[in-house]
């Protein structure tokens, strides 16, 4: 069955609640007729490279986004995955055998793209159970054990804890040392403000489906002029018997990244973004709140850094677990009785831990999605 | 100031580029470092962003008071320097900040002012490693109205932060602007069907067929001799290196009954009438010397076969 | 300005046709809400790949694409760009300093996919003007001369010209031969009907926004289990300090290739592409009608085999050239005034050559576009 499964659910995947696209943008979406062909983008590409486009002004949006996240030069990618996999490929360029340094916390796309590259990854330790912090001092101590990482990575908010690494500091340390430096801000770019000069960072990666209310896969790769002739180089081969250039075409994004329906929504939605960016106060106020009700509720406890700061909660919930064992469905009883409520989100099959966010939802579905907890926390009763 | 966007992202440069401005009057309200500056440690910071006005009393190197036209020497003559000196004010800032500037400099590594040279034609450099920011790359360029190279000197590099592989291409405003306008010109869009080159003929043999009336389709010539279509195609080798040329006449609704060397090949409704010569034995394509004339000889023989209508 | 310009237009674009979403399918996805978030697949997703997710059943739809094209395995990628990079990164990886052979009128993404692993690309030559076919015995004396290369590969129908390669006759020489061999069908899997098992394939590269009736960014590689091992490998990266791995994910499509939107809209749209399949003779047959009458409009002659046996075609227009050097917008005429009758597709700036494409439109709006041929070609009168 294909249906959609879960229309005016409150969802709070925290994967999820940055990439809500805004009633507005889907309705014109679906009413322009932008969903009607595949290559939607392509009626007025003159260029053959879809970032070089004016109509729409694609080109003009992508430097919007340079400038907004403080970089020189912007192309969007198949994903934050994909950005990450460009940044690599240049690094496994300039430095073959080079080693990459990341945080502890890095989400898998990050490992996967250095694999892709042939990039060994090192990583700095976190402090542990119960706030599994990155600490300056361990990243520093690392890289000079290393002696000169070919590229240090830090997870602007990880996807495991939610806490903010240390990127300005790191920053700082890696200009000093002439380190390539790239902050993987999937999880914080479009929803807190970020300016990548202010953090010493060469290359800015980022997701427009999680956290730039874009459907997918979008994402984009940010940089400085300095990186931007490597990154985006442009196609030197020349097959030997056409002789054919393809001399628009940037290798490190397959030559085009597309773009098509999920590119058209990101740029409608940016507006938007630029706008919530600036209530990040707001929400982290509220997310700190929730915790402390959440905790109320009995055997539960936030992971990671407080006063916390960033949207993504993982709890360890005990209260859950112990539910779960004497259930029917086990494990999966925590996720299905949200459902119930109306509410969608949790990891299905887990209750000893969850990870959830309330980014961008009203006060009103803040104290919904609490009753629920609540009300799923008597079913021991 | 779009000059300074398009030259970096082209050079890949690090810095912005900076603007410098020598003010023989003291504008009224002026924001002063607070601490005594070398210039080359302005231009730094500039580089990096700030924007710095300097009056002489906020100048920490002497060299630099005499080579900014602050004040005229006193014992020995230093060069270069800006003279007569009048300057009141220095103010340096990203380029895009500094309004008209007189000078602008852009910190470059060897690569990058390599890439300069070539695409200016050559740049002219005089250095001798001492007063580099100040003299050889303003003062020097401020007086000539010409470009100069300078490898900085030990001030420089020991107390502005500059890098070692860091050097400074200094000029004025008409250098940045033209080598602005011929990186644009570099860049210039392929009109093609994918966006993508799709052939290697060169420049010279596209002119050679244009001048015969022949103008260049997707990777082979068309145009009209006496009102009928006649195409031109370049065959090559198994390795790709162009060997033969053929002329081509394809004719619509028709059957021709024609003779060696001609050929004649259906596709359709179509009739292709064709014949293909080494290269050299009568045509020289880069000068397009005997093209005309094998084309002519061609449609002769065509003409001269019989063509029944269908 | 961020609208749609082209409602409502026939497009003609080649690289389109086949890339036109069904209606039902469009309104589907905005009634039910497909839209309203980025990761929208990943409600149900248990096991961290969007290929396994069983609801909706994107596992059982993979397996049906690689029944329907005659393979054993198939992933979905960012397009068949992706898929063909994921090739190119195997065979790499098997035959380092490896030469690819491919035809010469190979898309360019292919090419790409080669630079961007590395491979250098040898071509066999076409015919030449006007048809430019990729004839057997020509890419078999290439095969012979590069003694073995490193993998094979025939663009199916090729982007240029829409002349079919003899893809199962090299199949048949690379099967005797065990040289690895891609076909790739971005042109024609999804319009025509397809069976790599008979073409000896063992990589078969699709796109769902260009061929397969759905939105994009989206591709398929389909393959044989000889080879899904390899290419489908699940990574095998650990980073030293955590020790984690991410032994679901598979390093050549990105680890998991998210999906999103433009895979619930390739499903939707599978079972109309199946069944538009079983019609290629019908569109056959009206593409080679529409040449006849597009060549009686004058001096206008299509490029390619003949007869044409795929939707793309490619006109020399001198008809067109001439007008348009007496033509105020010069060689944007041609476009503009087929834009002024509604009919939107042509390259803009483009006069000499026109490519363009009539799949899948009604008798009555063929009727409409050669009606506007007519018009425009007598503007010069
Ligand atoms: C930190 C981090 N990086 C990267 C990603 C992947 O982003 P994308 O789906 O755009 O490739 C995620 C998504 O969960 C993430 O949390
Ligand atoms: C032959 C061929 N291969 C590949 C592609 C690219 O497909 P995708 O956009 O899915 O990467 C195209 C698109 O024009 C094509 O014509």
């Amino acid at each position: 069955n294909l249906s959609y499964r879960y229309k005016d659910f409150i969802i709070i995947n925290p994967l999820m609640r940055g990439g809500i696209v805004p009633k507005s943008v889907t309705e014109r979406l679906c009413d322009e007729g932008w969903l009607e062909v595949g290559y939607n983008l392509c009626h007025d590409c003159i260029e053959g490279r879809s970032s070089l486009i004016t109509k729409p002004n694609v080109k003009e949006f992508l430097s919007e986004i340079a400038v907004f996240f403080g970089g020189d030069e912007a192309e969007h990618t198949f994903g934050c995955r994909a950005a990450q996999f460009a940044v690599m490929k240049t690094i496994s360029e300039v430095s073959p055998d080079g080693v990459v340094l990341s945080d502890p916390n890095s989400h898998y796309s990050t490992n996967i793209a250095a694999e892709m590259c042939g990039l060994k990854v090192v990583e700095s330790p976190h402090t542990g159970y119960p706030e599994y912090k990155v600490e300056v001092d361990s990243v520093i101590e690392k890289i000079e054990e290393i002696g000169n990482p070919a590229l240090v990575v830090m997870t602007h908010a990880d996807p495991y804890y939610g806490n903010l690494a240390p990127v300005k500091e790191i920053g700082k340390v890696c200009a000093e040392k002439e380190i390539p430096y790239m902050v993987n801000s999937a999880y914080t770019g479009g929803v807190m403000p970020i300016n990548m000069k202010d953090l010493n960072a060469d290359f800015l990666t980022l997701s427009a489906h999680k956290s730039m209310a874009s459907i997918g896969p979008l994402g984009f790769l940010v940089t400085t002029y300095e990186w931007s002739r490597k990154v985006f180089a442009l196609s030197k081969s020349k097959p030997d018997w056409t002789g054919r250039a393809f001399g628009k075409k940037i290798p490190n994004v397959f030559g085009c990244s597309i773009g098509g329906l999920p590119l058209v929504c990101a740029m409608n939605s940016f507006p938007y973004v630029k706008e919530r960016v600036k209530k990040w106060d707001e929400e982290i106020n509220k997310t700190n709140k929730f915790i402390d009700a959440m905790e109320d509720l009995g055997d539960i406890m936030l992971l990671g850094e407080r006063p916390h700061r960033h949207h993504l909660l993982h709890f360890e919930t005990p209260l859950f677990w112990e539910i779960s064992k004497k259930h029917r469905r086990k494990g999966f009883f925590l996720a299905e009785e949200m459902i119930k409520r109306g509410i969608v989100g949790l990891h299905k099959g887990l209750s000893k831990h969850i990870k959830l966010s309330v980014y961008g939802l009203s006060d009103e579905e803040v104290s919904k999605v609490l009753e629920a907890f609540k009300e799923v926390a008597e079913i021991s009763a | 100031m779009m000059i300074m966007e398009n030259i970096r992202a082209h050079l890949g440069m690090k810095y912005n580029l900076v603007g410098v401005k020598i003010l023989k009057e003291k504008p009224v309200d002026i924001e002063k470092p607070t601490r005594k500056l070398r210039y080359c440690e302005m231009v730094r910071k500039a580089a990096n962003g700030e924007v710095i006005t300097a009056e002489h009393e906020d100048i920490a190197c002497p060299n630099a008071e005499v080579t900014l036209g602050f004040v005229e020497p006193v014992y020995v003559d230093i060069q270069p320097r800006i003279s007569p000196a009048e300057t009141k004010v220095v103010k340096v800032g990203p380029l895009d900040k500094i309004r008209d500037p007189d000078i602008i400099l852009a910190i470059l590594n060897p690569r990058q002012a390599m890439e300069v040279a070539s695409i200016m034609d050559g740049l002219e450099a005089k250095f001798a490693g001492s007063m580099a920011v100040c003299g050889e790359a303003t003062a020097k360029p401020y007086m000539e109205k010409k470009s100069n190279v300078t490898m900085l000197c030990g001030g420089a590099r020991t107390f502005a932060d500059f890098r070692d592989s860091d050097l400074i291409v200094g000029g004025p405003p008409e250098f940045f602007e033209e080598l602005s306008k011929r990186i644009s010109a570099l860049s210039k869009t392929c009109v093609a069907l994918c966006g993508c080159k799709t052939s290697d003929l060169s420049p010279r043999i596209i002119e050679s067929f244009r001048k015969i009336g022949f103008e260049k389709g997707t990777d082979y010539f068309f145009g009209k001799v006496d009102g009928t279509n006649v195409r031109i195609y370049l065959n090559k080798d198994t390795h790709g290196k162009i060997k033969y040329i053929t002329v081509h006449i394809p004719l619509r609704g028709v059957e021709v009954k024609a003779k060696e060397p001609l050929i004649v090949k259906k596709r359709g409704n179509w009739t292709d009438v064709a014949m293909t010569f080494g290269l050299g034995e009568a045509i020289d394509l880069n000068t397009g010397r005997g093209l005309k004339e094998a084309i002519m000889d061609i449609l002769k023989k065509v003409s001269d076969s019989k063509v029944i209508a269908r």
